[in-house]
């Protein structure tokens, strides 16, 4: 991987190791892990492009980008919806190191194309508090009939810009979080999250 | 005229007597068929005006007209501060004016407003702000107007129980303006009107104004829901409904109508002394004269004649009262309300002739309304009277907005909602 | 308050900053009395009771910019579209705000 | 278990746990009463009736209500920084160990020495303070108001931080059901069993309402095991959240509420990590308002006197808490309703003296209950006094044939009848409306989305709520979006709510309160009708009537009623006053949630902050960010000496800086180039690619909003950076003229902010250290990377980086970006690298002192009321092409020549410091505001120079170059004279940063 010859270090130190946080009685209701090691890439489509953009991506992936806040997956990478006429791209960062210009030479004739990768921490939470301890910082409807796996949402957390989504019905939610406030962001949760017990994994 | 001279003679009298005696504050007249000058909008200003219109510039056919009950604009919902300490050359000598009339004004129209010059402290948090602050300060010492720079132990002195050590924005100090304070707010529209009324000013409540009847490019009155009242000047006073009333003779202001939130707390024994705003945040907070921590901060944002606001903005507030002063964490909200704000494009009023000819406004107050009262009134009586503007406010022109001649105190340019 | 915008769906109010009127249209700069269309776009307003249209940025969103159209005394809301389509349909069809 | 002597509680009933009792103590003395009591059911029980003492008057007083509309039976509660003024014992859970005071009362609530104002009462009317006072008018401020505001406030706030936390959190449904007596429990149950989500809001910590302070038959269970069966019911649908110590306090717009949850209010404090009270933001598509009525007290002489309380409330101690209120009772009602009170009291072994009812001819239903129970009906009577001071001892009453009976009694029950909780349906401006056959007002408009149920609507009796709580309830699932299904409805026996309105007993002796807490009585509202104030919020404002901290739950109908009386109106002519949020009083941190001290706003931290950190940087707030301000070493003596040093270092050999956080903007498209034209003044068309320029952009008011840099990296793909301060800002801005002005462009914006950690490295040394850092295929000489070059380029092996050549210090300097990540590593690789030059981390203080020296503006000159022309970058404007600002720029005073432009200055006495804020005045000019002609924006200590220099706006200032003129700093006490000189002290010709 010869673009990532400095060491890279999360946002977040509090998340590189295991530990468990409030409550310690019973098991943890709260489970919450960095994601590392991803690439991330915004798309906003060239003017009058949208179509051929999702055409192309549709032949080059697979799959049907999005035109509603979702989120699609194929071939190990993601797509989410990110605005009008605009997405990002989740891939791993181990098999696209360079994703941004992978997709400028593929794509780049509809889209214009920026590196985030550096840009985000990505927190995956999990457990059976993690929607109520969610909703004290999200004012978001995430029950599972207004929610559900592959629903994407830009919105706020405790003050803090995020994009949340949903990967699976456990349920299990993840933060892009700007990388600078992602030290607050984790403040909140956890303090949030401390009268359920949090047991944090190292990032994966 | 109606009312009594308050005299400690007349309280015994009356305690003794059972409180029979005492009139009317103001008369309930029925329109004339006509007035040398109506004023529209029986709030503080409006009746400020009349007042002085009639006191000191000797006119004597005045109504004040108000569509519900008077004191029931701005001056009857505020958080009640009086100060003056601005910044720019158009707004420091005219704020100061008023403050001068506050220091006189209980004996001048015999009426206790309880007026508190308990201080006020602008907090700053940055050597930027601290900058701009000192700045602000000289401005007002080269005015002749008192201000005095803190450092965090001198706010300490005045506020021991701020968070001056797990602040997100440390307390580096302050600017004090020992001469602000604050004023019973409902007082002020009651001592008014019953100066005005003493002078013989017709304050004509429950008269909304429907339109303004214009001859040849000339106002000449008003219509209301109770009739035609002929006017040889009509001034307008109605912060609020400023454009409503404006559009009612073809003009459109540079100015939009916002809610802002006030807050007052269940009373609690005197615990802060002075009046103090966060400089980090949207608050600012004193205590009145009955216990009650009365405290406020930002507008709502958007264009608004509900009255009323949203929770975002108190819980923004709130949010702001606790970074600064967690002791009041306990301390319960009674009400919360909303008012609407004359909020100009460039966050300072506007007092001044209009494109037609016998028509006065006084308009685009934001939230400077309330510690404006007395001298907007007296200016606004200046201008009635003798057609020009008294020379403290000779900057709050209509046309400035043209020229570029903005008196924009916050820097944000034409956004309402951000000064 | 909360505002459903057309990308997102329906969101608090917190989420959102208000600009102003969408009425008002930038004039042509080239145009001869340009100073005073200049000066009426920027500052004058006609702030009525009642419906207003008006510009949002949905910034905690997908940062588009709205029209709304609300009632500025109930805070009813009629209608959200996106700035941009408005805008683009407004210059096709010359339709003044 | 036995009862201590004295006791009121009864040998059995009730709801409360007998065999957990709970010790707790009042005013220092230990009491006991039960699991399941409230502080005023076991003060009762225990005897305790004299609680508080009112606002004006510090007359005694007890409890009147049972729930959160009492007014007088108010405490301090718990101890230190958790004490709680004006804590409503009604509402206060009893639990082990709890300690309550009384509050407003010296030295004690038994011997109050205020009570002297009750006999000055005569002076002490409504808006006495307006009337006197002014005289000599010195002593206001000196006497009179330190006295007045001695005496403001009831309880006292500790003072001290409040430990415990808050929470708010946001809940969804579809329909919210606020309140749980039987109208709420039948909505939450018709709505629930259409598979609606629903929320069940509860002010009270059991369910069920009056059903467990009243003795009702439903469907053959009492009302207290009905309330009970029924809540089970509801716990088991996996769709219902029932919020319990949960009121609903505002109505916002939109279908949102706002409720209050205390959490840990019944305990002695929160347990580890929870929470003392939740503020609940609900959002709900529907709602069905099933409040309570909150009934209304009689007014009559010394109306306040402890003992005399609401018949409701009696009943509501005797069968929910097992405690009577009284041994010898005076049941006085104006309603069939309430009448029950004197069977129920006969029935628990109350004596009951008589039932007094002010109605000439008496209801069949009083009289059979008194019959019944052998009561003594006096109808057509009133009590026009009662008597006793610090507990009623009896009560005089007029008979219907003129006669006056005095009567022994320690409890008289009065009941004026009931007014519906309308205050949630008012709070989007709607206005109750009056109902004469109830004597009260019922909602009228109600908010969009808002049915109201039951007593909140005036339908009184217990049948009405169960039917229209279960059809509401239906009809809100409906609307949104369920199939409602019908349900047999529980059966009940028929009652009367007949009313005959008694505003007040007009041959009244002793004052008659209307407003307890305030001590607003009869008195005081026909002197603000004798006055003028008729108008409702006249009466609000000069009586204070509603404005205390029950906000006139109980008082503000009776005090309507008599303005009408006395201004000889009808009721539903005077108006009611608006009422507001919140419904009842909520605790401010609440409100603050977890954004309180530190966590009042994120933290933002650019990529360096741990290292940072670990070179013990002093940091500061920027914004949202934390940022290094200086790094100071071990024996340096103040800031000065450390910043000094990081000057020098950074002037001599090489400094680092992190500057990440200036705001990114990735722009692309194919007008990327047309779009910069048209945002900023200054021409963009011809920037070659692989170059840098600096760019100033305009509000459209013509005043300038922000500038930087941005860089050409591609025929349709520039590079912006902004001001830290305005990164937002200018996003914003740049999505408005995109979306809104200029939809037609093909751009593209993207905030790359974040994804950048950025360092400047400055100093005729930097590019002896970047060689070590940038892969040798990259050629960073002058020649081939002359200054404003940039470009994409790999470090450390292969890392993909950006290089700047870019010097806001005025050195030669770069400015080199890595992705975030590899921040840390990066100034670390950095520091490696620069070691044997001796680099030198620099903070923010240098950075500026750096760019004072070198006269570039900053935040304190681009202050939002500066020029393009004041900041001295006029000629920048374009005159090739229109762009943002450009037109009002124009305006006179925009380009008047008497503005204040920006120049430097510097102390005639060299050795002297300068300081920002000061005001410039011409020689032989008075210090005065006609003279002044302009500020000190910034100043440094430059050790370039060896002196203070300053940057400020200065009248004409570019014209005025080497005269001479004061700086006045009159708040700082303190005025020295300066020198105009050009901005630009250091390096004037530029050929440091191009070498």
């Amino acid at each position: 991987m010869a673009n990532r010859t400095l060491e890279l270090r999360s946002a977040v130190p509090e998340l590189s190791r295991n530990s468990r946080i409030g409550r310690q009685d019973g098991p943890a209701r709260l489970v919450v892990s960095e994601m590392t090691g991803l690439s991330v890439v915004s798309i906003a489509a060239r003017k009058g492009q949208s179509g051929s953009l999702q055409g192309a991506v549709k032949k080059l992936f697979k799959i049907e980008l999005p035109n509603t806040p979702r989120r699609v997956e194929a071939g190990g990478v993601a797509f989410l919806w990110a605005g009008p006429d605009q997405w990002i791209a989740i891939t791993d960062m181990a098999v696209h190191p360079d994703f941004d210009r992978e997709l400028v030479a593929k794509l780049g004739k509809f889209a214009s194309f920026t590196d985030q990768g550096d840009a985000r921490t990505l927190i995956r939470v999990s457990g059976p508090a993690s929607r109520e301890v969610i909703a004290t910082g999200v004012p978001l409807d995430l029950h599972p009939r207004a929610f559900q796996p592959d629903d994407v949402a830009l919105t706020h957390a405790s003050h803090i810009a995020v994009t949340i989504w949903q990967i699976d019905e456990e349920p299990t939610f993840v933060f892009a979080v700007a990388r600078g406030f992602a030290r607050s962001f984790w403040h909140w949760l956890s303090d949030s999250g401390s009268v359920h017990g949090i047991e944090v994994s190292p990032g994966t | 005229m109606a009312n009594d001279r308050f005299s400690i003679f007349k309280v015994i009298s009356e305690a003794l007597g059972g409180h029979k005696g005492w009139q009317p504050m103001w008369r309930e007249p029925e329109p004339k068929p006509a007035y040398d000058v109506i004023i529209v909008g029986g709030g503080g200003h409006g009746l400020a005006a009349a007042y002085y219109l009639a006191k000191v510039y000797g006119v004597k056919n005045i109504a004040v007209v108000e569509k519900g009950w008077i004191g029931s604009g701005n001056v009857g919902r505020n958080t009640t501060i009086i100060r003056s300490n601005y910044l720019l050359p158009g707004n420091v000598p005219f704020y100061e004016l008023s403050m001068k009339l506050w220091e006189g004004l209980e004996q001048d129209f015999n009426y206790n407003a309880m007026i508190s010059q308990r201080g006020i402290i602008n907090l700053f948090h940055s050597d930027a702000q601290r900058d701009a602050y000192v700045r602000r300060g000289n401005a007002m010492r080269l005015h002749g107007v008192d201000a005095e720079l803190l450092d965090a132990a001198g706010v300490k002195k005045h506020l021991p129980f701020l968070n001056f050590t797990n602040n997100r924005f440390p307390i580096q100090g302050g600017l004090r303006q020992a001469r602000g304070g604050t004023v019973r707010h409902d007082a002020v529209a009651w001592g008014y009107a019953r100066g005005a009324d003493a002078q013989g000013v017709d304050i004509i409540q429950s008269c909304e104004v429907t339109g303004i009847r214009t001859e040849k490019g000339r106002a000449v009155g008003i219509e209301t829901t109770r009739g035609y009242i002929g006017a040889k000047k009509i001034g307008l006073a109605c912060a609020g409904n400023s454009s409503r009333v404006a559009s009612m003779a073809g003009l459109n202001l540079p100015i939009e109508s916002h809610v802002l939130q006030a807050f007052v707390s269940e009373g609690i024994k005197p615990f802060i002394d002075t009046v103090v705003t966060f400089g980090a945040g949207h608050f600012y907070i004193s205590q009145s004269d009955k216990g009650g921590l009365v405290f406020g901060g930002d507008l709502d944002g958007y264009n608004s004649y509900a009255q009323r606001g949203n929770l975002p903005t108190i819980e923004d507030v709130c949010e702001g009262g606790m970074a600064l002063m967690p002791a009041i964490g306990r301390v319960r909200l009674l009400r919360h309300w909303g008012g609407i704000m004359d909020m100009s494009m460039d966050g300072s009023p506007i007092i001044d002739k209009t494109p037609i000819d016998g028509l006065y406004l006084n308009a685009g107050w934001c939230y400077g309304g309330f510690k404006a009262t007395p001298a907007s009134g007296f200016c606004f009586a200046h201008l009635l009277a003798k057609d020009e503007m008294h020379s403290v406010g000779t900057a709050y022109r209509l046309d400035r907005f043209a020229t570029g001649h903005t008196i924009d105190e916050k820097g944000v340019g034409a956004q309402p909602n951000l000064h | 308050m909360r505002i459903t915008c057309p990308h997102c769906g329906n969101r608090s109010l917190d989420e959102f900053i208000y600009l102003g009127d969408a009425t008002v249209q930038r004039p042509d700069p080239a145009r001869p009395d340009a100073l005073a269309a200049f000066v009426d776009y920027v500052y004058q307003r006609e702030n009525p009771v009642g419906r207003h249209r008006e510009l949002w940025y949905h910034n905690a969103g997908c940062h588009a910019w709205l029209v709304v159209t609300r009632d500025v005394r109930t805070h009813e809301i009629f209608g959200v579209e996106p700035a941009k389509e408005v805008s683009l349909s407004e210059k096709t069809t010359g339709a003044a705000r | 278990m036995t009862l201590p002597p004295g006791s009121s509680r009864m040998s059995k009933g009730g709801q409360i746990d007998r065999s957990t009792p709970v010790d707790f103590s009042f005013d220092g003395r230990s009491y006991q009463g039960f699991a399941g009591d409230t502080l005023a059911s076991a003060l009762l029980a225990n005897n305790v009736r004299l609680i508080g003492r009112s606002f004006k008057y510090h007359r005694p007083r007890g409890l009147i209500a049972a729930g959160s509309e009492e007014p007088n039976g108010i405490v301090e509660l718990r101890s230190d920084a958790r004490r709680e003024p004006n804590t409503r014992a009604t509402m206060i859970e009893l639990y082990q160990g709890l300690e309550a005071e009384s509050q407003n009362r010296w030295p004690s609530l038994d011997f109050d020495l205020l009570s002297i104002n009750s006999f000055l009462s005569p002076f002490l009317t409504a808006g006495f303070y307006y009337k006197t006072f002014m005289w000599p008018a010195a002593l206001w401020e000196k006497l009179y108001e330190p006295i007045i505001r001695r005496a403001a406030g009831l309880g006292k706030a500790s003072g001290l931080d409040d430990p415990d936390h808050y929470e708010k959190s946001t809940l969804f449904c579809d329909v919210l059901v606020i309140g749980s007596g039987p109208a709420g429990l039948m909505a939450a149950r018709a709505a629930a069993r259409s598979g609606a989500r629903v929320v069940l809001a509860e002010e009270d910590s059991a369910l069920g309402g009056r059903l467990l302070g009243d003795q009702r038959i439903i469907d053959g269970l009492s009302s207290a095991e009905w309330a009970a069966k029924m809540a089970a019911e509801l716990e088991a649908e996996p769709d219902v959240r029932i919020l319990r110590r949960t009121a609903v306090f505002g109505v916002y717009d939109g279908g949102t509420y706002g409720a209050l949850e205390r959490v840990s209010d019944h305990l002695a404090e929160p347990h580890h990590h929870a929470p003392r009270q939740r503020l609940w933001r609900i959002v709900a598509k529907r709602a069905v308002l099933a409040a309570v009525a909150i009934e209304r007290p009689l007014v009559f002489g010394n109306n306040d006197r402890p003992g005399i309380m609401l018949a409701g409330a009696v009943r509501t101690y005797l069968h929910r808490f097992g405690v009577a209120s009284g041994s010898n009772a005076i049941v006085f009602v104006n309603n069939d309703d309430a009448a029950s009170t004197v069977s129920e009291l006969a029935a628990a072994g109350v004596s009951v003296a008589a039932l007094v009812d002010p109605r000439p001819v008496v209801s069949p239903v009083v009289e059979a209950l008194a019959k019944k129970a052998g009561i003594r009906v006096i109808s057509g009577g009133s009590v026009e006094r009662a008597l006793g001071s610090k507990s009623v001892s009896g009560a005089e009453i007029r008979l219907q044939d003129g006669n006056l009976l005095t009567l022994p009694c320690d409890l008289i029950a009065m009941s004026g009848g009931w007014n519906p909780s309308v205050h949630l349906t008012t709070h989007l401006n709607g206005r109750p409306v009056w109902n004469s056959s109830i004597a009260a007002f019922v909602p009228g408009a109600v908010p969009p989305g808002m049915a109201v149920a039951g007593s909140a609507s005036g339908a009184l009796s217990l049948a009405d709520a169960i039917t229209m709580g279960d059809s509401l309830g239906q009809d809100a699932a409906i609307a949104a979006g369920f199939k409602a299904k019908k349900s047999a409805l529980p059966s009940v026996e028929p009652e009367s709510t007949a009313i005959q309105p008694l505003w007040r007993v007009v041959n009244a002796r002793g004052k008659s309160f209307v407003d307890f807490q305030n001590d607003v009585s009869v008195l005081d509202i026909e002197l603000a009708e004798r006055e003028g104030f008729r108008s409702v919020e006249h009466l609000k404002r000069y009586t204070t009537l509603g404005m205390a901290t029950d906000q006139g739950k109980t008082a503000n109908v009776n005090g309507l009623a008599l303005m009408a009386e006395f201004a000889a109106k009808a009721i539903e002519n005077v108006g009611t006053t608006v009422m507001r949020p919140p419904f009842s009083p909520v605790a401010i941190g609440a409100f603050g949630g977890h954004h309180r001290e530190k966590n009042f706003k994120p933290t933002r931290l650019p990529p360096s902050h741990e290292w940072a950190v670990e070179q013990g940087a002093v940091f500061v707030e920027a914004g949202y960010w934390l940022r290094a301000q200086y790094y100071p070493k071990p024996g340096e003596k103040d800031w000065l000496e450390t910043v000094t040093r990081e000057v020098k270092a950074a002037r001599s050999s090489v400094g680092v800086c992190d500057v990440s956080t200036l705001g990114k903007i990735d722009i692309q498209g194919a007008d990327a180039a047309e779009f910069l034209e048209r945002v900023y003044i200054n021409g963009w068309k011809n920037l070659a690619i692989g170059r840098a320029r600096y760019g100033l952009m305009l509000r459209e008011d013509g005043i300038v909003m922000d500038d930087g840099t941005t860089t050409r990296l591609g025929e349709d793909h520039f590079f912006m950076t902004t001001t830290t301060a305005n990164a937002a800002k200018v996003m914003q801005h740049l999505e408005f003229c995109h979306q809104w002005l200029w939809p037609d462009l093909d751009v593209q914006m993207i905030s790359a902010t974040e994804q950048w950690a950025q360092f400047s490295l400055a100093g005729p040394h930097v590019r002896d250290v970047l060689l070590k850092l940038v892969d040798p295929e990259h050629d960073i000489s002058n020649a081939a990377f002359p200054y404003m070059a940039a470009g994409e380029i790999t470090v450390c092996g292969g890392t993909r980086a950006r290089l700047y050549r870019l010097s806001f210090s005025g050195e030669l300097a770069f400015e080199i970006g890595v992705p975030s990540r590899h921040g840390d590593a990066l100034i670390r690789k950095i520091m490696e690298a620069g070691a044997e030059y001796g680099i030198t981390p620099y903070g923010t203080e240098a950075l500026g002192v750096m760019r004072i020296e070198k006269g570039h503006v900053a935040g304190a000159e681009l202050n939002g009321i500066s020029t393009a022309g004041d900041l001295g970058l006029g000629r920048m404007m374009s005159i090739k092409k229109d762009y943002i600002g450009r037109v009002l720029a124009g305006r006179p005073a925009l380009v008047d020549p008497n503005r204040p432009v920006v120049v430097g200055f510097r102390p005639v006495d060299r050795k002297r410091r300068i300081r920002a804020g000061a005001h410039f005045i011409r020689q032989g000019l008075e210090a005065a505001a006609q003279n002044d002609e302009g500020y000190m924006t910034s100043v440094a200590f430059s050790p370039s120079i060896g002196h203070w220099i300053g940057l400020g706006f200065l009248a004409r200032g570019p014209e005025r170059m080497g005269e001479i003129i004061r700086a006045c700093d009159p708040i700082r006490g303190e005025e020295y004279l300066v020198e105009v000189v050009s901005p630009i002290f250091y390096d004037p010709e530029g050929e440091k940063l191009r070498g």
